[in-house]
């Protein structure tokens, strides 16, 4: 019992990263722009709350360097961002070509400034203060679920509150009924008086933001500095884990769960003496094949945004 | 001359040059208060052009737009919303997962608070859909509708979002006979209460119903604006196309031979496990086309892809020459002599970015000569589609040029061409003169006939009543997939044609 | 950046006509561990002999022969190769390049023109086992190894033999997670985070820069207010990560080899075609001096009577 | 005759020009970027064109860089016009070597016998994990894109298993050897390239290439896969069988990656490590089939260009002490360029000012297909 609870709380730790980036990668698709940067957009994230940490500490901000750092990433990720959208959406470039180079990019340049700012170091100094794990008064104290889910980090908090909002954004408000308008049909949506193309600018702004907090929790709570290898596939699941959730944020929310818990799973089990005779690639294949397990008795016809990777331009017929 | 403040929508010397074409040629054009405007063009003639300029989805290379006297520049669809028009496009506008209600507000959402309010909306919509007899259902998905509610949906946009120049591209190319009628009505209504239309269509008939004045482009120029009161039906034809076109099919009378297919007791379900088709019977002899008519959705087109093998059929028997064809692939279906001119030309018909040529083979490539060893032989590739471009006048800058590029019109002649040119010994042609102007509409009935009196078996699928009377030798009702009456055109009229696709009235069943 | 590899750059330093190259593992010479501590040793020489030194960071394993040749058609009069990865180029380039003098660290060529050096990492997790065992309060003890392969293993093997030898109930409850990974500190933090969880307090990693991660999850922990400890690998981890957590670390004098084989180039007795065996004797592995800080002196003396023992061969610790 | 003006009209084409300036800005930015961190920009090109074209040896070694991007290209991009993302080039690539070695080390058989079948094994293999990604896509309506990801990772750990199990070399972190029989090596080529390691994998990839034009626009198949390309439902209306084409291109693609896999064994490496992430080749491919717009050619050039550099980012690093980031910069940067030609236009209409207006208007329409 206590160990299922401890699989739940070492669930939310790792697939809170996955989160983000996943609901970032979700924004921009339903949108009908490809997403295959999420993975730089997480690598300028994990970087950016790297150094500026790094450098809130040096200032004496102490407890509030890493917030400092985690609401940095953000910002400084919409650099890329905008390269994602400018080429994809302003020029029509391919998307998927597009977000590959946001991929190389930002991996070879963060890699090149830390070399830059940390005189060759291949990492960003080691962190002091970084995100802990916080225990919400009366409820942690219950037994199970306390320690299942109100002993968690901060930002696995802000997390699930994202993946609310943007579900009431996504299917409540009159922004989100656009988005998901211009993600499938853009010329009903262009011809209703939406501006398609800026809606769809502003969301691969927006994706890239919140993807990059992905990185930002990757750095602030497990890594506690940036290198070359923080964010190594990360993106690439988190996309995958938007096509399992089958593009709805709920539903990519629960696949970044079912990642989390495939990887925590994955230690829990080699620990356990009956294991000692299986080789542990068994263990490491076991997200994987978990994974491929469940989309074939779970798939159904692709329920992608009709517009997904098409640009838009109006003239065309 | 109507006085000045009369005139809501004045276009002053619009020119619009595509690669290679100029589309839109110094166009100038005037619309009145409360009038109803058609315009008449040949396919490709530049007509959708010039009106998704007036909405703002293209912009003039040359000339002005005046909206009420006043100069406008019309960048944006929204910028058109704002200024009061309203446009309902050749291929609808709708976003297919949505329902009724969410199309409609896009883009104009009232909001509660942060939250999208759709209730108010229900209601405005509920009130203007009874005002304006439209029969709208507010929560169904755009999905599953038909598509002549897809077209009051259309309508219905505009007028909630208040428009009073409202412009239709082609609204009747897609709907039944009844909903033609309905929309009309609509229009009409409309026009009386002070609302301004431009309304575009290849169907004289109904620019003669409700038109006022009727504005002729060919190539991209203005040839001329007639008053439609005192002009025929011919006279519009004559100038649109620039010489004597007869609107009449002639043909002789049958002379049909053996049976050739067979289909008896066909039961098809669709993807959804609907059943579709249930339970039907007829069969076609060599050399008479036999028309299917029928409300759109009453199961023609799985009847069509059950033929050609494209569907399952679940149960009864298709024969041709007493062969089994039933659940055989498309593949073999073709090769055993079924030619298929389909109903949506641009989703099944061609491959849009494959060329010319490559067009011309789709169901030849694999075989000798336009292949050997599984090498594609290109010359007698090209030469296929230099013949067919030869033989049914295929408008084309070439043979390897893009089939996307080319206008409607001729895509379809593309697929005549292949089709015919296959030898079918059975040929079926569904909605083939869908969107073509009257001169390409007349090339088309008169190679179906000329199938016809060569022996052939056709089975000709249209929503267009019109052309199953002038081309069918016999026909027969599809309603809620089953054929409920067969009869002649001789022995039938539009009226009772229409009754009985409404499953009103059964026909006179000669062998059952 | 390491810019100033020409000793003339430095003034006043001693001239050499000697030059010396490295190629990392794949990685990177400031991965405070082994790559680093090679490089640190060829600068070291460089401003004790003036000697010239450089290195190349191969980033795929296509990279390292190429990397390796740029120093040996270069005419490098030695080439060092850190890591078990570079033991079959190398042994290939010494092939091709007879006159050519290569040294490899952490893999075993034979070859006439190369000088392999092995380190007895599992001597030294042998002492750090025995720390461990004697420290740990809930006789629970963890181990994270990055990929499981024959050196990693030594690790964990010496470790469980040297607990055994002082805490036979310790050696029992050891558990042991490998990541299949050098780098993902996240996977380190998840593995240190479940052996804690299951009662362990102290755990030894040899999982390179996975490892951060197990101090990250013990510091956390620590802040929480439960007594964990990580034992730290290859340098003194107690300088990065500080001493409230790193009970003491196993280190690896990759430097001292460096300098004491490069040394020898002078004079002709560079070991070429032997293999140097880095052992306690040899002061290639130790227990890290800082250790005295967090270890209990009673628990130093132990360890200095096993060092005393497997020094004079009456204890052999296992390797595998 | 008509041939070589088409030839010809390629030069004459605005995308040259496109990929010429995109080359030229992307260098002027690295030379910026170097600047910038205080490095020398001409001392590091310098250094970077002598690694590529400096000695025989390196010449070599960059022609054998460039080879597996010509190949997982191809990979990508026969896919890509088969309208199908494969992102699963990493793990075909491992599958490859799998085979190639279990073939290679097992087997006992003449020189060149054993070659041809480790070859023929080893893209087999790749095929084979490429074609499960179409089953599970035409079967189970499984999106290629998770099943790709998840089998990039699976494949590595499978490799683990496979060499741990059946292989380890005693006290190292790779498998044994592949017996020299089954070796691609062309000792003649390796001598005159004075020891770089080009192997028989470089004349095969060059027929692939070949191979791939010709199979794409002059095969039935080749017009069977482009058709389901661009429309399904018109494939399946002219009786083409989607699900059979979608497994065939998919175990074509696969193979191409098969093939990179076994050549590094059986011509670079001779065995296979146990590495924690994957090459990252079938990545690099993705950029170089866009980049090279799906074709034959252009693929051969991307591949060509971007090996270059990378192998030549050694040199930068060896002779400029400049870090290899800086040329993935460079990379990165070209590849944006060379994606969204309408950002070079404007910036070059600004210059050009309105003299040739028209043309580049022509220009701007015909590409915006
Ligand atoms: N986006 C475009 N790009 C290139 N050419 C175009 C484009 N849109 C229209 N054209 C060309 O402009 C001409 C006019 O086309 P338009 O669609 O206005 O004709 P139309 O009169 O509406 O014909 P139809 O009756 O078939 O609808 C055609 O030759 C067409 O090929
Ligand atoms: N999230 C994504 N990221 C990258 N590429 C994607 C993504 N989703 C889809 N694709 C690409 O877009 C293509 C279309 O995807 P989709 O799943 O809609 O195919 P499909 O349903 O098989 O095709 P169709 O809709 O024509 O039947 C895929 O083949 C894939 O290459
Ligand atoms: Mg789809
Ligand atoms: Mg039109």
């Amino acid at each position: 019992m206590e160990m299922i609870a401890f699989l739940i709380n070492g669930t939310f730790v790792f697939a809170t990263a996955l989160i983000f980036a996943a609901l970032g990668g979700l924004i921009t698709e339903r949108a009908g722009v490809i997403n295959l940067g999420l993975e730089g957009f997480m690598v300028s994230g994990a970087f950016t709350a790297g150094v500026v940490t790094y450098y809130a500490e040096q200032a004496g901000m102490a407890g509030a360097a890493p917030w400092i750092g985690f609401l940095a990433a953000p910002i400084f990720t919409l650099l890329f961002a905008l390269l994602h959208a400018i080429a994809s959406v302003r020029f029509k470039a391919n998307q998927v070509i597009s977000g590959i180079v946001v991929n190389m990019l930002a991996a070879s340049s963060t890699f090149f400034f830390v070399k830059l700012l940390f005189d060759g170091a291949a990492e960003t100094p080691l962190l002091q203060n970084v995100f802990s794990k916080v225990s919400i008064p009366v409820l942690s104290e219950l037994p199970f679920v306390g320690v299942a889910f109100f002993s968690l980090y901060p930002v696995t908090y802000i997390a699930i509150a994202l993946a609310i909002i943007i579900y009431f954004i996504m299917y409540r408000t009159p922004l989100g009924l656009r988005l998901r308008a211009v993600g499938e049909h853009p010329g009903s949506a262009d011809t209703a008086g939406v501006r398609v193309n800026r809606l769809r600018f502003l969301a691969v702004l927006a994706g890239g933001m919140i993807a990059s907090l992905g990185g930002a929790t990757v750095t602030l709570t497990m890594n506690s500095s940036f290198t070359f290898h923080t964010i190594s596939g990360q993106g690439f699941i988190a996309l995958a884990a938007v096509i399992f959730g089958r593009w709805h944020p709920i539903g990519a929310f629960g696949a970044a769960l079912f990642f989390g818990v495939a990887q925590a799973v994955k230690d829990q089990i080699q620990v356990i003496e009956a294991a000692k005779h299986i080789p542990n690639e068994i263990f490491y294949l076991l997200p994987y094949v978990l994974t491929l397990v469940v989309l074939i008795f779970t798939s159904k016809k692709s329920s992608s945004p009709a517009a997904l990777g098409v640009p838009y331009e109006p003239g065309k017929r | 001359m109507t006085a000045q403040h009369d005139i809501v929508l004045e276009l002053k010397g619009l020119t619009k040059r595509f690669p290679g074409i100029v589309a839109n040629d110094s166009i100038d054009l005037q619309l009145r208060k409360g009038e109803i405007l058609a315009l008449l063009g040949e396919n490709g003639a530049g007509k959708s052009t010039l009106m998704n300029m007036v909405f703002g989805l293209y912009q003039p290379d040359e000339g002005e737009i005046w909206i009420n006297g006043q100069p406008v520049s019309m960048d944006t669809p929204s910028k058109a919303i704002e200024l009061g028009i309203g446009m309902v496009h050749q291929h609808f506008k709708l976003v297919p997962p949505f329902t009724v209600t969410e199309n409609i507000v896009l883009g104009m959402e009232t909001k509660k608070g942060l939250a999208l309010d759709l209730k108010s909306s229900v209601q405005r919509i509920q009130e203007l859909s009874d005002r304006y007899n439209l029969n709208i259902k507010p929560h169904a998905v755009v999905d599953t509708i038909s598509v002549g509610m897809q077209q009051r949906v259309e309508i219905m946009k505009i007028l909630y979002r208040g428009a009073d120049i409202l412009i239709f591209d082609e609204p009747t190319a897609v709907l039944t006979p009844q909903e033609i009628t309905e929309l009309l009505a609509i229009l009409k209504g409309l026009a009386a209460e002070g609302k301004s239309i431009i309304i575009i269509t290849h169907k004289l008939k109904e620019i003669m119903e409700i038109a006022d004045r009727c504005t002729v482009i060919r190539r991209g120029k203005v040839i001329d604006t007639l008053q439609v009161a005192t002009a025929s039906p011919e006279a519009l034809a004559e100038r649109m196309v620039g010489r004597n076109v007869s609107l009449h099919v002639d043909k002789e009378p049958a002379t049909p031979g053996e049976r050739l297919v067979e289909v008896k007791d066909l039961h098809v379900k669709d993807a959804s496990g609907q059943d579709m088709l249930r339970g039907v019977s007829f069969d076609i002899r060599a050399g008479e086309i036999v028309g299917i008519a029928g409300v759109d959705g009453n199961g023609q087109s799985e009847l069509i892809e059950a033929l050609t093998g494209m569907m399952k059929v679940d149960s009864g028997s298709i024969r041709m020459n007493g062969a089994e064809m039933a659940n055989l692939s498309p593949r073999v279906v073709s090769e055993s002599g079924v030619g298929h001119i389909p109903q949506d030309r641009h989703k099944h018909g061609l491959v849009l970015d494959f060329t010319v040529s490559e067009n011309s083979v789709l169901k030849s490539y694999y075989n000798s000569p336009m292949s050997k060893l599984g090498i594609l032989q290109e010359n007698n590739i090209r030469k296929e589609a230099e013949r067919f471009i030869e033989s049914y006048d295929i408008r084309t800058p070439g043979t390897e040029v893009l089939a996307r590029s080319l206008s409607g019109g001729n895509q379809q002649k593309i697929i005549i061409a292949r089709e015919i040119e296959a030898n079918p010994k059975f040929l079926i042609a569904a909605q083939p003169t869908r969107g073509l102007d009257v001169g390409a509409i007349s090339f088309v009935h008169k190679q179906l006939i000329a199938e016809r009196d060569a022996g052939k078996a056709v089975l000709l699928v249209s929503f267009e009543l019109d052309e199953i009377l002038d081309v069918a030798d016999r026909i027969l009702v599809i309603f809620n997939g089953q054929i409920v009456g067969e009869t002649t055109p001789s022995a039938t009229n539009e009226q009772k044609l229409g009754l009985m696709m409404a499953g009103k009235l059964g026909g006179e069943s000669s062998n059952g | 950046k390491n810019k100033e590899t020409d000793p003339a750059a430095g003034g006043s330093a001693p001239k050499s006509d000697l030059k010396v190259g490295l190629v990392t593992d794949l990685g990177s010479v400031n991965d405070k561990s082994f790559n680093q501590s090679a490089w640190e040793g060829l600068q070291k020489l460089r401003d004790e002999k003036g000697v010239s030194v450089k290195y190349m960071e191969p980033k795929k394993d296509a990279e390292i022969i190429p990397n390796l040749n740029q120093f040996v058609k270069g005419g490098y009069d030695l080439t060092w190769a850190t890591g078990f990865t570079m033991m079959d180029p190398v042994k290939q380039i010494a092939g091709e390049n007879p006159n050519a003098k290569l040294a490899i660290i952490d893999a075993e060529v034979k070859a006439p023109n190369v000088a392999s050096v092995l380190f007895q990492e599992h001597e030294g997790s042998f002492l750090v086992g025995v720390i461990a065992g004697l420290t740990t309060k809930t006789n629970k003890l963890g181990f994270v190894g990055g990929l499981e392969l024959p050196v990693i293993k030594r690790f964990e093997v010496g470790f469980r033999a040297g607990v055994e030898a002082v805490n036979p109930e310790a050696a029992k409850n050891l558990k042991v997670i490998y990541t299949a990974d050098f780098s993902r500190v996240d996977k380190g933090k998840s593995a240190a985070s479940t052996i804690y969880e299951g009662g362990a307090d102290i755990i030894f990693h040899a999982s390179g820069m996975t490892g951060n991660g197990v101090f990250n999850e013990a510091k956390e922990r620590k802040q929480r207010g439960e007594n964990v400890w990580v034992i730290g690998v290859d340098m003194d981890q107690s300088l990065t990560f500080g001493d409230d957590i790193t009970l003491t670390s196993m280190i690896k004098r990759v430097d001292n080899a460096v300098i004491e084989i490069s040394k020898q180039l002078e004079g002709d007795k560079f070991p070429a075609g032997k293999t140097t065996y880095m052992g306690l004797k040899e002061n290639g592995v130790d227990i890290a001096p800082t250790s005295k800080k967090n270890v209990a002196p009673e628990v130093l003396e132990k360890v200095e009577e096993f060092r005393t023992k497997i020094i004079n061969g009456e204890i052999t610790v296992p390797s595998e | 005759m008509a041939k070589l003006k088409s030839f010809i009209n390629v030069f004459k084409q605005e995308s040259i020009w496109i990929s010429i300036i995109s080359i030229f800005l992307g260098l002027l930015i690295g030379a910026i970027v170097m600047l910038v961190g205080g490095y020398e920009p001409i001392l590091a090109y310098q250094s970077m064109i002598e690694k590529i074209v400096g000695n025989p040896y390196d010449i070599g070694e960059t022609i054998r860089s460039i080879m597996p991007l010509i190949l997982t290209g191809l990979a990508v991009a026969i896919a890509f016009r088969g309208g199908m993302f494969n992102i699963g080039v990493e793990g075909q690539i491992v599958m490859g070597s799998i085979g190639a070695l279990l073939v290679g080390h097992f087997l006992e058989l003449p020189p060149i016998l054993h070659t041809l079948f480790a070859i023929v094994v080893g893209a087999i293999f790749g095929g084979l994990w490429g074609m499960l990604v179409a089953w599970l896509k035409t079967s189970r309506g499984i999106n290629e894109v998770v099943t790709c990801i998840m089998l990039n990772w699976s494949a590595l750990y499978i490799s683990h298993i496979v060499v741990r199990m059946f292989m380890m070399e005693e006290g190292t972190a790779r498998s044994k050897l592949i017996q020299d029989s089954a070796s691609i090596e062309m000792p003649f080529l390796i001598q005159w390239f004075d020891g770089a390691r080009i192997h028989w994998g470089f004349i095969i990839t060059m027929l692939l290439l070949v191979g791939y034009s010709f199979y794409m626009n002059k095969t039935k198949w080749g017009y069977e896969l482009r058709a389901v390309g661009s429309s399904k439902h018109a494939a399946h209306y002219a009786g083409i069988s989607v699900n059979k084409t979608i497994h065939r291109t998919f175990f074509i693609s696969g193979m191409m990656g098969g093939l990179v896999g076994t050549f590094e064994i059986l011509g670079v490496f001779k065995y296979l490590a146990i590495a924690p992430t994957t090459s990252g080749l079938g990545f690099d491919g993705i950029a170089v089939a866009l980049l090279g717009m799906n074709t034959a050619i252009g693929i051969l050039l991307a591949a060509a260009l971007f090996g270059a550099l990378m192998y030549g980012s050694q040199g930068m690093s060896f002779g400029a002490d400049v870090p290899g980031e800086v040329i993935r910069m460079v990379v990165s940067i070209i590849i944006f360029f060379a994606a969204a030609p309408g950002m070079l236009r404007v910036l070059f209409q600004l210059r050009r000012s309105t003299r040739r207006k028209e043309v580049s208007a022509r220009g701007n329409d015909s590409v915006s297909h």
